[in-house]
């Protein structure tokens, strides 16, 4: 295996502390670990025939397909008090293994990362969801940036309102 | 369980026990989804001989599959023989399906065209009766698929009625017709599906409010004024059930250059199928009900189209799709599939606040003490029957027109005998 | 499914269908959670003008409310325009509350004060029609609160009948009265609610085998011979459905110093409110219900409140609080909330044992077969109906008196017709 | 809900509805699982007096004990005092077991030995009238130990009818019985029991589709060629609800050394207890299924005992466990065990195809449309009614003889009318 | 961030060796895990108004709330063989996520952990819970202890008897 | 503890790697971390008095038990195509947490994972176990396999088909 176990270290590090920020509801703090040039998206999924699915298909219905204004613009209905699906706040729960350095240089670097997220909220059952992430991290001078995130759900239909975000 | 008292058509008043009773749920699947017509697939899905889809008619499975002949068919997808689903995938390819429990194989045109063993079956035995069974009344209008179960039921243009007017607005706003695009969203959720589809039907009245979070992002306009702007651009129509809600022609914030040319062509080609009214009306923020569960969205560039699926008195899915323009520029069609993905699905910040108080209203309304005391849909005036050629029961906005419309034809449905 | 047949009353056996026919749970929500009072709130949750707290009865979700004029009202928590929940947190407070669906806004009192569009509703509409739903009947009963649904019913003191004389006991036991600590628990556990409510009804014989951990531990004291220590210290009590058991004066191990001459204080306190021999009661081991589903246990220092909220004939929530003596000093305080955190709750060394039990029956009387065999409740003797001023069904310990009690009010109420 | 037309008896038809409506499901417990002789446990489970092991006949829960006296006994696990389950674990030894809740004891005789304050119960108490519910009829057919909830119903014998025949080839097999190996499987599936057990009823039919993986990996040997051999090696029988199905003497592929002489052994052996015929059959591919819910599978050196327990109308448990011959040398135990766990669980390159039909035809049948259409189960012909000395409806294979004849079984029982 | 990855990777396997006792019931060992001074709490949570919600309000209702002796009292409990909820043992995992040191120096530690709890016991629906902890440890000569376990559980509604000690 | 932190992040590695090759059915890949000389099994639960459960009891029922030969029958049945629990491909998620090395040497080692599967396949509710693994690895020139897996199941009753293998 290319990759040190040190920079395994380094990731995983970084996306305990990521969850933790988003999970506690520091949003300052967690749009930080995100790039200007960021796109975070989420694929819808479809059963087919063995290798039929493609999750980079053009013009694929996405869950959520957002560019960096998008990001914030988003952040900001959230931070504003005035959204139903979040006031009161919700109790989220990102548990994040399997972390997986696929490659990485100075400068680059794709990890995987499974997750189990969790949620509370009154008014509906709790909801799970279970899936990984690949992430698309940059340097940017001493810190690290999520530049893509590509969030890929195994659920087959999607429950409540998720904390995907 | 006292079976909930109906109560008179146009009262506006509605029993909360609509939402909670069983018995009502199971006559729902024989008299509402058994008998309406419902939306399928769109033909943009199934370019080529032999393409299928799967969707689902209430409790029904069904598979839409374009014949050897170029014919679409739609089929309950169950084998004959002992049930077993024959098609488990999304979408695909097949001149045949095989069943997967004994291999009984079924053409695409629904033929039973192999039988293992056939050779060890009685003389009786005639393949032609243990053919898929098909949907029984099937219409492809205009690109959008539509079936029906009630083998002696009404047209659907009949069942459209004059709602028809409002329907070939987004129907026929191009002359090439929509592409729907590839995915989908299944959203799982707990309430009643009436409860989306009596806000969908007409309730503009919550959107200040319940959306206030994206009101406050300057994304609804000055939709507190709508009913001061009268008929014009701005109201709500309700007719045998469907519904729709017109928001003037709003300009999405950071709109990419070229969308207001790129509407207003659509408005003036328009014109070559359409009335001048209802041209005007196909770049018009929209939604657009057809009863009982079918939404077609238009607004802000966004072009989304989803079903209410009933799973149980508490439980419905929701299912996604995105519609472009069949022939638009790249960065038209990736404008509607962005913004359904940012307002109109279980992550949107539209929906999620509606399913919000879609699910809180479930809980508010399940005591026995509560559902004595009827829901009010009082809000609206000077509804006009018909106004120019627009035709319909026509209100300004806000107006629970179009949602109590929307109870009016679920009590006469459910008011019918049950099929001997 | 044929209606389990009630047994007579007084002759001490059950059928085990109770526990799980639907269609007597549905009966249950009109005939007991309909009719009879339930515990809503504590006074103290609700100290100044505008606090709420939410809660429910039976299904119906519940609204307190201390109205700016001060005084304390109930409301089920649904907006009357389409039912929307109005209030989605466990406590607060505001003088008004917007529905966050079309923000009609109601203020404490409960009056509609807020219609948005309010001039496109017709004259006939009247917001006077329209307020929240008041819980009819509420009583506050030395900081306990009261709510019965049924309009009609009998009073909070007549529903108690002879048993205010032990209610007192707890009621009144400082002239302080209660404070509730903030904080609650709720606990969903698949048994049928009367499982557990039949237990705390007067169940005492279950304490040292199903307890037996804790017994080994030295908690339960000298209990299997409380029967022979007559009836002045140890006895139980059963009344129109309410129970009591009363557990001599058992010293908690390592009592903190002083605790004894606290106990002391309030008894004598008691006098001046209470008889002697209700005075002398106050500081006993009591577990005492109020039917059909309150519970309070006063034992070793802990003071704890629950009542059981059912779900479904297979499932009831347990909801837990901790009570403390107003302006008792902090180390008496924290004893009761320590002793009720580590005894009476999910996680507690004893009403986990009690859950294994509930859901040990569910499953050991589930089948059709068992269900033909009734369930017995021959426990006890000698019950006397009066003891010198001590009013109801009196036993000394253990007996069935209270847990049969309770059936038999159950079966009064069950047999009474429906509601027109 | 309707009650489903039950199809005329021998019209080989079956209504799709019996798989969903939750009354019929009610109805199945007293009149199937009420009436008919059900597997509990085997003789090896028990080798020690004391010995008990605990099981289920559909909702009931049922432990086997083998008393002080050797004699095996079959209880419902329920305490008569209020119900709770008096053995919690899986299996193990006691001379008494206390129940946790009040500590009522009962011997392995069932009586109830031990009762707390007992002095405290009235005089009109006799322990003798609360011992264990006893299973009412029991029969330990060669180490098979079966129980019947209907008292006056008939013996297993005549229950068997002339399929004992057939089910004397598998308890017979050799004189020393078998063992029931350690451990055992729970699988939870989403779907109706009976189509589980009329699958295994005579569903040869699949074989090639539904496990054509396993097909493919030459595991299934020459099964579509089946038809052709004529009766003597491979035929299905169906006879009271009861069926079997023989595949020829399959050899596994790379069977260990010794294998064929074995079973030639075993099949010599035989012949002292059984007709040269039955005899050749005893080491035959079989699928024999006891009616309602009982399957024995011996292929390819596997020996696998399960049964069907109902959950739900859509829900239902498979129990797992492997047989062996007792006596047998090692390897040829663990050949069996190995097998079992290679194809006969849920984790079994067999069982799995077929649980994914099940699930598939639950999804298929679902909708009130398809359910106005019927079931197909015409396969087969020449059907010879008893052929030479082997009774009962027999078929050359693939045949749905076995799989109606569940059905015209299941219907005569559900005609019936209800226990008074 | 302030915190080797050898601290992280020290506190993670203390973590999960601690796990590995209790799953296995092996309580002597699991004990030697916990300082005499410790404090092991679960506070009871509300949904409230955005900001409202205070894990550290005076007397509020807790779960469970033990210090030492109470902690052993319920372990002897556990281990006396009489308890219903314990006999036949359930079985009992784990899972141990998102380890993140918020502080570390020579004697003190705090630490935060997510969880994912599964419990099955005959006679009722297998059960999970899903939270955090946060851990307080102190150096004791050779060996770190937990001072105080801070169990807050993200679920609205309990279910079950739980393994939460 | 006598197994440095470097061993654990190796065999944490290892698995990690190994669920990722599996959870994507490159089963060429995933095959590779087995040894010739496996044990692949997972032995039945049952609830017994305390004590009384003994995983390694002779002749106890299997959920699955076999050899390198039964392992790659198996696999050649999934990758054949024609398997119906497998077709259309299932979604699965094998997350792992909780590594412990309770022994290595240079040549051996012992390693437990705890695990949550998570399976998503249309006709039926998504499943999910849990439990955890014992791994005995042994190393073959440069690389480390998998000599023997017990896979412990917490559930009492199964669900679905699962992704075990
Ligand atoms: S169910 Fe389709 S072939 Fe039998
Ligand atoms: S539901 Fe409350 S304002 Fe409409
Ligand atoms: S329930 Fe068994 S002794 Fe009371
Ligand atoms: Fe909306
Ligand atoms: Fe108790
Ligand atoms: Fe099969």
């Amino acid at each position: 295996m290319s990759v040190s176990f040190e920079v395994t270290q380094r990731f995983t590090d970084l996306l305990v502390r990521e969850a933790w920020a988003r999970d506690n509801s520091r949003f300052d703090e967690w749009v930080a670990f995100f790039d200007d040039e960021l796109r975070y998206w989420a694929p819808s999924r479809l059963f087919l025939e063995r290798g039929q699915e493609n999750l980079g298909k053009a013009e694929l219905f996405c869950h959520i397909d957002e560019d960096k204004p998008g990001f914030l613009l988003r952040i900001k209905r959230l931070t504003s008090g005035l959204t139903y699906t979040d006031e009161p706040p919700p109790r989220t729960r990102r548990l994040i293994t399997n972390v997986l350095v696929l490659e990485a240089d100075d400068s680059n670097a794709e990890v995987i990362s499974y997750f189990m997220m969790f949620r509370s909220h009154p008014g509906h059952p709790d909801e799970s969801i279970v899936g990984h992430r690949r992430d698309k991290w940059v340097r940017r001078g001493a810190d690290w940036r999520i530049r893509e995130r590509m969030i890929v759900i195994d659920q087959d239909k999607l429950t409540s309102y998720l904390g995907l975000l | 369980m006292e079976r909930p008292k109906l109560p008179a058509v146009g009262d506006r008043r509605t029993d909360p026990t609509v939402f909670f009773d069983p018995g009502l749920f199971e006559e729902e699947q024989g008299k509402i989804f058994g008998r309406c017509w419902l939306f399928l697939a769109h033909e943009s899905q199934l370019p080529n001989n032999g393409d299928f889809v799967t969707t689902a008619m209430g409790y029904e499975p069904i598979i839409v599959w374009r014949g050897r002949d170029g014919v679409i068919r739609a089929f309950i997808n169950s084998c004959r023989h002992r049930g077993m689903k024959i098609c488990r995938v999304d979408h695909g390819t097949a001149k045949v399906l095989s069943c997967p429990y004994h291999a009984w194989s079924f053409s695409a045109e629904g033929k039973l065209t192999g039988v293992p063993s056939r050779e060890r079956y009685p003389e009786s035995f005639d393949p032609n009766d243990w053919g898929l069974i098909p949907v029984p009344k099937l219409r492809n209008y205009h690109g959008f698929i539509f079936g029906s179960l009630a083998e002696n039921g009404e047209s659907f243009e009949d069942y459209l009625g004059e709602f028809k007017y409002y329907f070939d607005v987004i129907a026929r706003r191009t002359e090439a017709g929509y592409d729907l695009l590839p995915g989908k969203q299944t959203w799982r959720m707990k309430v009643n599906w009436k409860l989306g589809a009596e806000q969908t039907s007409g309730d503009n009245y919550h959107a200040p409010y319940a959306h206030r979070s994206i009101a406050a992002l300057g994304f609804l306009g000055d939709m507190k004024e709508f009913a001061k702007r009268g008929l014009e651009n701005d109201f709500q129509v309700g007719e045998r059930g469907h519904g729709l809600i017109v928001l003037g022609h709003p300009i999405p914030p950071n709109a990419p250059e070229g969308f207001e040319e790129y509407e207003h062509a659509v408005r003036e080609d328009a014109r070559r199928r359409l009335s001048p009214t209802q041209a005007n009306l196909t770049t018009s923020g929209l939604i657009l009900s057809v009863f009982p569960n079918l939404v077609f969205i238009l607004y802000l560039g966004g072009m989304s189209l989803r079903y209410y699926q009933p799973v149980s008195t508490e439980e419905t899915e929701l299912i996604y799709w995105t519609l472009v323009d069949h022939g638009a520029p790249a960065w038209r069609r990736d404008m509607s599939r962005r913004e359904v993905g940012r307002s109109y699905n279980a992550l949107g910040i539209i929906d999620s606040d509606d399913a919000e108080m879609w699910m809180g209203c479930m809980q508010g309304l399940r005591g026995h003490y509560r559902r004595k005391f009827p829901l009010n849909y009082d809000l609206g005036r000077a509804t006009v029957h018909r106004e120019n050629e627009r035709p319909g029961s026509i209100d300004s906005t806000p107006s629970e027109v179009g949602v109590f419309g929307f109870w009016e034809r679920w009590q006469e449905l459910m008011r019918e005998p049950a099929e001997a």
